[in-house]
């Protein structure tokens, strides 16, 4: 259990000539939440991108569990278990509700194309087992009542939820939120908070990339701080933000 | 813009529901008595530009008959005439609408092989009459249960035509430009060995596609070489864009084409004017030129005396021919009067260019032998046009000029 | 050699036009128009109505045609694309099929299928160290060139050219600096029209005239306004030249039946390693 | 008249083996397809070419696997390119086929084509009695593939492809394997258009270049518009409908008599293309909408909870 | 809060706004702007900002209420049409025509606003005057600016027009903090040459530097309306994310 759960080590990544990682190195620790913050333009959703391998880093390595994964392809790093949500929602409009969750668990058989048609029963009954997974799962969000919903007609901060629900049922290690708390009215925030402290404590590590300062000081047990594509400040929540490097360049005033 | 699309789209609706309705139902209350004729001919697409002529001309012997009376003991003739589109498939779907919902017992028209040989099996599995206007041998090759006339000369018989005029007009190193069409593709050998046979070589032959926005490149890859001469085995309009092709490249080979592209009833020479036909030479099976009755259906046809018609002839000769095998059968049946074709057709019987004499000579029961405005109409046993001579003109001072008729 | 070369210029400025046509739609409408071929086609007709029915020389004709023609596309625009503009690229592109059929048949209405021709004299080539040049070859280029060079003017350096620009940079920024996407497509629409009904008289002037004329040329254009990179109207001239020189060109290596397959496989194999074309700016599909 | 119904039943049958195919492709997993014409094409003669030889149920298994193979390649080819490049691409391969077919004479026959094409079951067939057969036949390959089609749209296949056409990132961020899945979809639509042109060679029993234009391309794109994208059953009324609208149009003469045979084919091509724009305009989402899955089938008590 | 409406430059009422067939984001706001002032809408994400400002500046039509410019009821008007009105938006991040040169970008800001008083060439080299570095180099392309200096290039675009008011969508975005207090002081002095601002802002410090007064929103309503110097930090944390007010 020793050494780092998810360790980024010197990432690149350039955008137009403009370096949106320069360099970047930061470690995430297994059961643990981790905050990523920092000013707009840091870093962060690249970051994230070039994690869950939707951005292809120029340089530097990422390893997970041990193992080297820099640059693999976005659905086997979702089959290693490193899962994420989307700054903004990224629903998929033409599916209900139940469907988004139903879309989400690994190792379909009835998603192969002979599976489909002729392994009919056992996907069938794969789906029964999701189902039910997924019945629990929106119960828990507060969802289920909405199931038979287009995900479109959902406000933004139920489809927040949807998302983490959905990147639930695809059984994660490691869950990468992009900004999670964005446009969420307080009580879903609330709902939010409770929910990662709950998973935390059932063994799930987070990475959480956030600006509301709450949500961060209320669930990380460690945070990052970007700038300029790098990392400027590690620590607990309580050091960072009293840092005043961090404090000039990103709070901009005493937090 | 909330209400009006709403009644449009009802109108739409309501306007598809009937049309077909209203088709149905037409030859149910037509009168028994009516003769229906069908004909597929090209309006649209590659070969659209041969379809009108032939519809007038084949409507033109529809409304002497009538006139006359009628066949059969005053029966009046139908025409029901259909796009082919130049699609095959377009075709079946015509000849299928006019088998089963006009009830015809000739499927008439065809101009190209490709229709033809696709309306085939279904025209001859409804028992009833093909009459064809186009070339490729296939089309009367196998079963035909005597139901397929062709109105034509077959394509093997007009390559070793065109050799005849290239080696009458000097030409011994020729090359070919064709277009890639069923119809044409078929001459090609022939003529190649007929050249041979003449003593002349052909040095290239240059294929091309059908719809192509330019033929430059083929022009110069024909006439490049300055070969005494190019066989231009081109539709209207392809050779009209090569024609002045050569013209503007200024080319001194000597032309010899179908005079489907380089004459097509007259059309080619308002296309391109007298300069650029200048010269050129084409042949195209003869209708006979000198009879009353053919410069009576020039005139008909309201063209300027001198026009050459080839398919509007054919369509004509379809008509008539249906409408005397029919008297001759006593019989609007089509496996009955089917065998009455070579009856009215072929020798010996008395001459006969008009379809009014034609049948009151078969009502009074003398034996007729039928001359047509396309051709002499004489048959083999295959339903193959016999006899078939072809008239060579050239293009002098913006006018046909007949130079002579191979035989 | 040097004759297929010159051969292949005159090919590719005839298509130079449509294609910047094309092009032109679509870095402002975001749409591929296919109905670009039959908007040639009615020019031609257009210009054979002004030239041999009016009986008025060629460059009025030719006139006529633009106006008629880029008339014609506002209409296109006001009622159909207009109403279709939120409904993406390809619903966009089937409407421009529909739109297309309808006006190709108009044609055929009025004229059918027979091959026509401009009333002009043609004259016999100008011969010049082996290679013929003739004179419709010299109207064409020169007409061409100076038509991109007015287009080039018009997009650079008039405040028309800005705001098409602008519209086709960034709609909605357009949008609050005064410039609306609509009178801006109008204008685009109509200056497309005017391009096709030019090109449609040249190739009326370069082959004969009939209703299939311009969905000949269609695969060529699309051809053209690709490997050019849609959206860039300096591209779709290069991509014009480029695929009217491989066709031609191609008769020295390839049988000529096989001639329309070339500017295929010079889309293709630039596609592989471009995705976007020549000049085309990098699309990302999300 | 039955007769002619019957072709017409066979002509949609065609045109909506064709257009499930595209709604598999483009409906459903958002992939363009312009040449539609070649892959119908190729299927049409790889029957013509091998039923006499190794018998018409071979032939057709030969046809779907091969056009399906060539679809698997151009997909991987060109697959990662933009949508207006993609379609582009597409209208290339289908011209591309044509010309093939065309002026590969030793093969294909050029453009003389092929005649002579047997038939299924044409040794059970009675004399005179073939159109019955083939009607059969069509309908039974129609409803074989419309049932195997509707069991991978229902199923979790269809589903997510249905992701992978709304937002390629996210599914693949779900572990879905984006390019696999696009290139099975383009097989499987490839294999079906491959089944058309079987149907349509088995029932001309001739076949030549010029059957396989574009128009089929459009036509195909017209049903699956009308029918609303996904929907496999809107999609069999939409190839119906639009079959309607063609061939009702050749009804219109018997109406308007005076006018010429041009004018005639341009008034009813035009009034098509009209057709298409209103279809367009009045009907944005299409005759029938995609089938969802209800979280009640599972919990058909469950209604209204939580 | 109701103010006298003659000296209102800037008055929405009842608006209500949304994306397609969604849920109003922006709920029915009432508010009004006194001329020559600067005030800063600032609230947690998602909370309808943009959507505010981008209905005011016309790019998302209002669903119900009404915006006035001094005055004068523009709520029926197309953007450009609002641009003529008196109205300036300057979009978040791309805020110039990336593809066109500084030139090209200045031109185009008043090409089409012929008739509009108080535009041409006084007003073009007061606009000028105010940020040097952009008309130093008029061949160059936009695109190929520093993130600052688009911002630069899109203020000057925006005051061409000669507006009374001047809507801005998160000015500070993507901007490094020293950049940021300089377009904030940009900011204060175009207000100095008399042009009213509306400012969406996330960061909260800079707006509140140089804002008159503060409005926050949250989900789509106004919660509260301070002056900026009564706006402290901590109030804000329990007015995002506490209870609205």
């Amino acid at each position: 259990m020793s050494g780092a759960f998810l360790e980024v080590s010197g990432l690149v990544k350039h955008y137009g000539g403009v370096a949106a990682l320069d360099g970047c190195s930061l470690s995430l620790r297994k059961g643990e939440v981790t905050g990523l913050i920092g000013p707009n333009g840091a870093g962060k959703t690249t970051l994230l991108n070039a994690l869950t391998g939707l951005a292809k880093p120029e340089a530097g390595t990422v390893s997970f569990m041990g193992a080297d994964v820099t640059g693999l392809p976005a659905h086997r790093m979702a089959a290693l278990g490193v899962v994420r949500s989307f700054q903004i929602v990224r629903e998929l409009s033409s599916l209900t509700v139940f469907e988004n969750l139903l879309l989400a668990p690994p190792h379909q058989i009835g998603e192969r194309l002979l599976g489909a048609v002729i392994s009919r029963r056992k996907w069938w009954a794969q789906e029964h087992v999701n189902a039910a997974k997924a019945r629990t799962l929106l119960e828990r969000v507060g969802l289920w009542k909405l199931a038979d919903q287009s995900s479109a007609a959902l406000s933004g901060g139920q489809k927040k939820l949807l998302e983490v629900a959905r990147a639930l049922l695809l059984e994660p290690r490691l869950l990468l939120l992009d900004e999670p708390g964005a446009g969420v009215s307080p009580p879903l925030r609330e709902e939010i908070i409770r929910l990662v402290r709950e998973l935390k404590a059932e063994g799930l590590s987070f990475g959480i990339v956030e600006h509301d300062m709450h949500l961060v000081g209320e669930v990380c047990d460690h945070v990052h701080v970007l700038a300029e594509g790098r990392t400027l400040v590690s620590g607990s929540f309580a050091e960072a933000t009293s840092d005043p490097r961090v404090v000039e360049a990103y709070l901009g005033l005493a937090a | 813009m909330s209400q009006s699309p709403r009644l449009t789209r009802r109108q739409v609706v309501a306007g598809l529901g009937a049309l077909p309705f209203a088709g149905a139902i037409r030859p149910a209350f037509a009168q028994a008595a009516e003769v229906p004729l069908g004909m597929v001919l090209p309006f649209s697409g590659a070969t659209g530009p041969y379809g009108p002529d032939m519809k007038k001309a084949a409507e033109l012997v529809l409304g002497q008959v009538n006139e006359a009376g009628g066949i059969l003991s005053g029966r009046k003739l139908k025409l029901f005439i259909e796009d082919s589109e130049t699609n095959p498939t377009v075709g079946v779907t015509a000849t299928k609408k006019l088998l089963e919902v006009n009830k015809v017992e000739l499927v008439g028209g065809f101009w190209g092989s490709p229709i033809a040989l696709a309306a085939k099996p279904i025209i001859l599995a409804a028992n009833k009459v093909q009459m064809v206007s186009c070339s490729a041998n296939a089309v009367t090759d196998g079963d035909t249960k005597g139901l397929v006339w062709r109105f034509q000369a077959k394509s093997t018989s007009w390559g070793p035509a065109g050799a005849k005029v290239m080696n009458s007009i000097g030409a011994k190193k020729v090359v070919v430009l064709a277009q890639q069409n069923p119809f044409v593709v078929a001459m090609i050998e022939p003529f190649k060995a007929e050249m041979a046979k003449l003593g002349g070589t052909v040095l290239d032959v240059v294929m091309y596609n059908p719809d192509q926005p330019s033929y430059r490149a083929e022009v110069e890859k024909a006439f490049g070489g300055d070969p005494d001469g190019v066989f231009c085995l081109s539709l209207l309009t392809d050779f009209t864009s090569i024609a002045k092709e050569v013209y503007r490249g200024g080319f001194k080979s000597k032309i010899v084409a179908l005079s489907i592209g380089a004459d097509a009833e007259g059309k080619f020479l308002q296309a391109v004017g007298p300069e650029v036909a200048e010269g050129i030479y084409h042949l195209q099976p003869a209708p006979p030129l000198d009879t009353p009755s053919y410069k009576k259906f020039v005139k008909e046809m309201g063209a300027p005396a001198g026009t050459v018609f080839l398919f509007a002839g054919n369509a004509h000769d379809q008509i008539c021919v249906t409408a005397l095998a029919m008297e001759h059968a006593k019989s609007s049946d089509a496996l009955v009067w089917a065998k009455s074709i070579p009856e009215v057709c072929n020798p010996p019987g008395e001459e006969v260019d008009d379809v009014v004499k034609g049948l009151e000579l078969i009502r009074a029961g003398k034996k007729i032998k039928f001359v047509g405005a396309g051709a002499s109409c004489d048959f083999d046993a295959r339903g193959d046009q016999i006899n078939r001579s072809f008239l060579v003109q050239v293009v002098k001072g913006g006018k046909n000029t007949v130079v002579g008729v191979i035989s | 050699m040097a004759q297929l070369f010159l051969n292949g210029l005159v090919t590719g400025l005839l298509l130079a036009l449509p294609a910047l046509a094309l092009t032109l739609v679509f870095g402002i409408l975001k749409f591929a128009n296919f109905a670009v071929g039959a908007l040639l086609t009615f020019g031609a007709y257009a210009g054979f109505v002004a030239n041999v029915q009016f009986g008025w020389p060629l460059p009025l004709a030719a006139a006529f045609a633009a106006l008629c023609v880029a008339l014609a596309s506002i209409i296109a625009d006001a009622l159909v694309f207009e109403r279709l503009r939120e409904r993406g690229s390809i619903t966009l592109l089937v409407a421009s099929m529909g739109v297309s059929l309808v006006v190709e048949n108009i044609c055929r209405f009025f004229f059918g299928n027979a091959a026509r021709s401009f009333d002009v004299t043609l004259a016999r080539p100008i011969r010049w160290q082996g290679v013929r040049i003739n004179h419709e070859q010299i109207v064409t280029a020169s007409v061409v060139i100076v038509a991109l060079i007015l287009v080039h003017l018009l997009l650079t350096a008039s405040p028309l050219g800005r705001a098409m620009r602008a519209v086709a940079d960034n709609p909605s920024l357009a949008a609050v600096r005064g410039v609306e996407r609509r009178t801006v497509a109008r204008i685009a629409w109509a200056l497309t029209g005017a391009l096709l009904g030019i090109a449609g008289v040249l190739a009326g002037l370069d082959r004969a005239i009939d209703p299939l004329m311009g969905w000949n040329y269609q695969i060529p254009i699309f051809a053209a306004a690709i490997l050019g990179g849609l959206g860039s109207p300096l591209g779709a001239v290069a991509g014009a030249l480029m695929i009217g020189l491989a066709e031609e060109m191609s008769a020295l290596i390839l049988p000529t039946n096989y001639r329309q397959v070339v500017s295929f496989c010079v889309i293709l194999l630039l596609l592989l390693f471009r995705t976007n074309g020549l000049f085309g700016a990098k699309a990302v599909r999300k | 008249m039955s007769a002619y119904l019957v072709t017409l039943v066979i002509l949609v049958s065609v045109a909506a083996l064709v257009g499930l195919a595209l709604n598999l492709q483009w409906g459903l997993a958002g992939l363009v397809n312009f040449g539609v014409s070649g892959f119908v094409a190729l299927g049409a003669y790889g029957v013509a070419i091998t039923a006499p030889h190794i018998g018409w149920l071979p032939a057709m298994i030969f046809s779907a696997l091969l056009c399906a193979a060539i679809s698997m390649a151009l997909a991987l080819l060109s697959i990662r390119l933009e949508e207006n490049y993609l379609a582009i691409v597409t209208i290339g391969f289908g011209e591309i086929v044509r010309i093939l077919l065309l002026n590969e004479g030793w093969l294909t026959g050029g453009a003389l084509g092929i005649a002579d094409i047997p038939r299924p079951f044409a040794a059970i067939t009675p004399p005179g009695g073939g159109d019955g057969v083939i009607l059969a036949f069509a309908i039974a390959l129609v409803a074989l593939v419309f049932v195997l089609l509707e069991l991978l749209v229902r199923s979790p296949f269809g589903r997510v492809l249905r992701a992978v056409r709304d937002d390629a990132t996210v599914a693949s961020a779900l572990g879905k394997p984006v390019l696999a899945l696009r290139v099975r979809a383009f097989a499987v639509g490839g294999a079906v258009m491959g089944l058309a042109g079987a149907l349509h060679a088995f029932y001309l029993t001739y076949i030549d270049p010029s059957q396989f234009t574009p128009i089929i391309t459009a036509y195909a794109f017209m049903a699956v518009i009308a029918g609303g994208r996904g929907s496999n059953l809107g999609l069999l009324l939409g190839a119906g409908s639009i079959m309607a609208l063609l061939e009702a149009t050749r009804f219109l003469k018997d109406l308007v008599p005076s006018i010429d045979g041009a004018q005639l084919s341009a008034l009813r091509l035009g009034m098509i293309g009209i057709g298409i724009v209103l279809l367009l305009i009045l009907r944005p989402q299409g005759l029938v909408a995609e089938p969802r899955r209800r979280a009640t089938e599972f919990f058909p008590n469950a209604k209204g909870e939580g | 809060m109701i103010e006298n409406r003659e000296t209102d430059a800037l008055r929405v009422q009842g608006l209500r706004a949304g994306y397609g067939r969604g849920g109003d984001i922006v709920c029915g706001i009432d508010f009004a702007q006194r001329a020559e002032s600067i005030i800063a809408v600032i609230g947690p994400n998602g909370s309808g900002k943009s959507s505010f400002i981008k209905t005011i500046a016309g790019l998302l039509p209002a669903r119900a209420g009404s915006i006035s410019v001094t005055g004068s009821d523009v709520t029926a008007l197309s953007p450009a049409r609002r641009v003529f009105a008196g109205l300036a938006y300057v979009p978040q991040e791309a805020n110039v025509f990336r593809s066109l040169t500084i030139r090209e970008n200045l031109k185009l800001a008043t090409e089409f606003l012929r008739g509009r008083p108080g535009i041409g060439r006084e007003q073009e080299e007061r606009v000028l005057s105010l940020f040097p570095e952009i008309a130093a180099r008029p061949r160059t392309l936009a695109g190929n600016l520093s993130g600052g200096q688009r911002q630069m290039l899109a203020f000057a675009c925006a005051l061409l027009a000669n507006p009374e008011v001047l809507l801005l969508d998160e000015p500070s975005a993507g901007l490094s903090p020293k950049i940021v207090s300089q377009t904030m002081e940009a900011i204060t002095r175009v207000r100095e040459s008399g042009v009213t601002i509306l400012l969406v802002e996330q960061n909260v410090s800079a707006a509140l530097k140089i804002a008159d007064e503060v409005v926050v929103l949250v989900a789509g309503r106004l919660s509260l309306r301070a002056p900026a110097k009564d706006v402290k930090p901590h109030d804000l944390a329990s007015l995002f994310f506490g209870k609205a007010a």
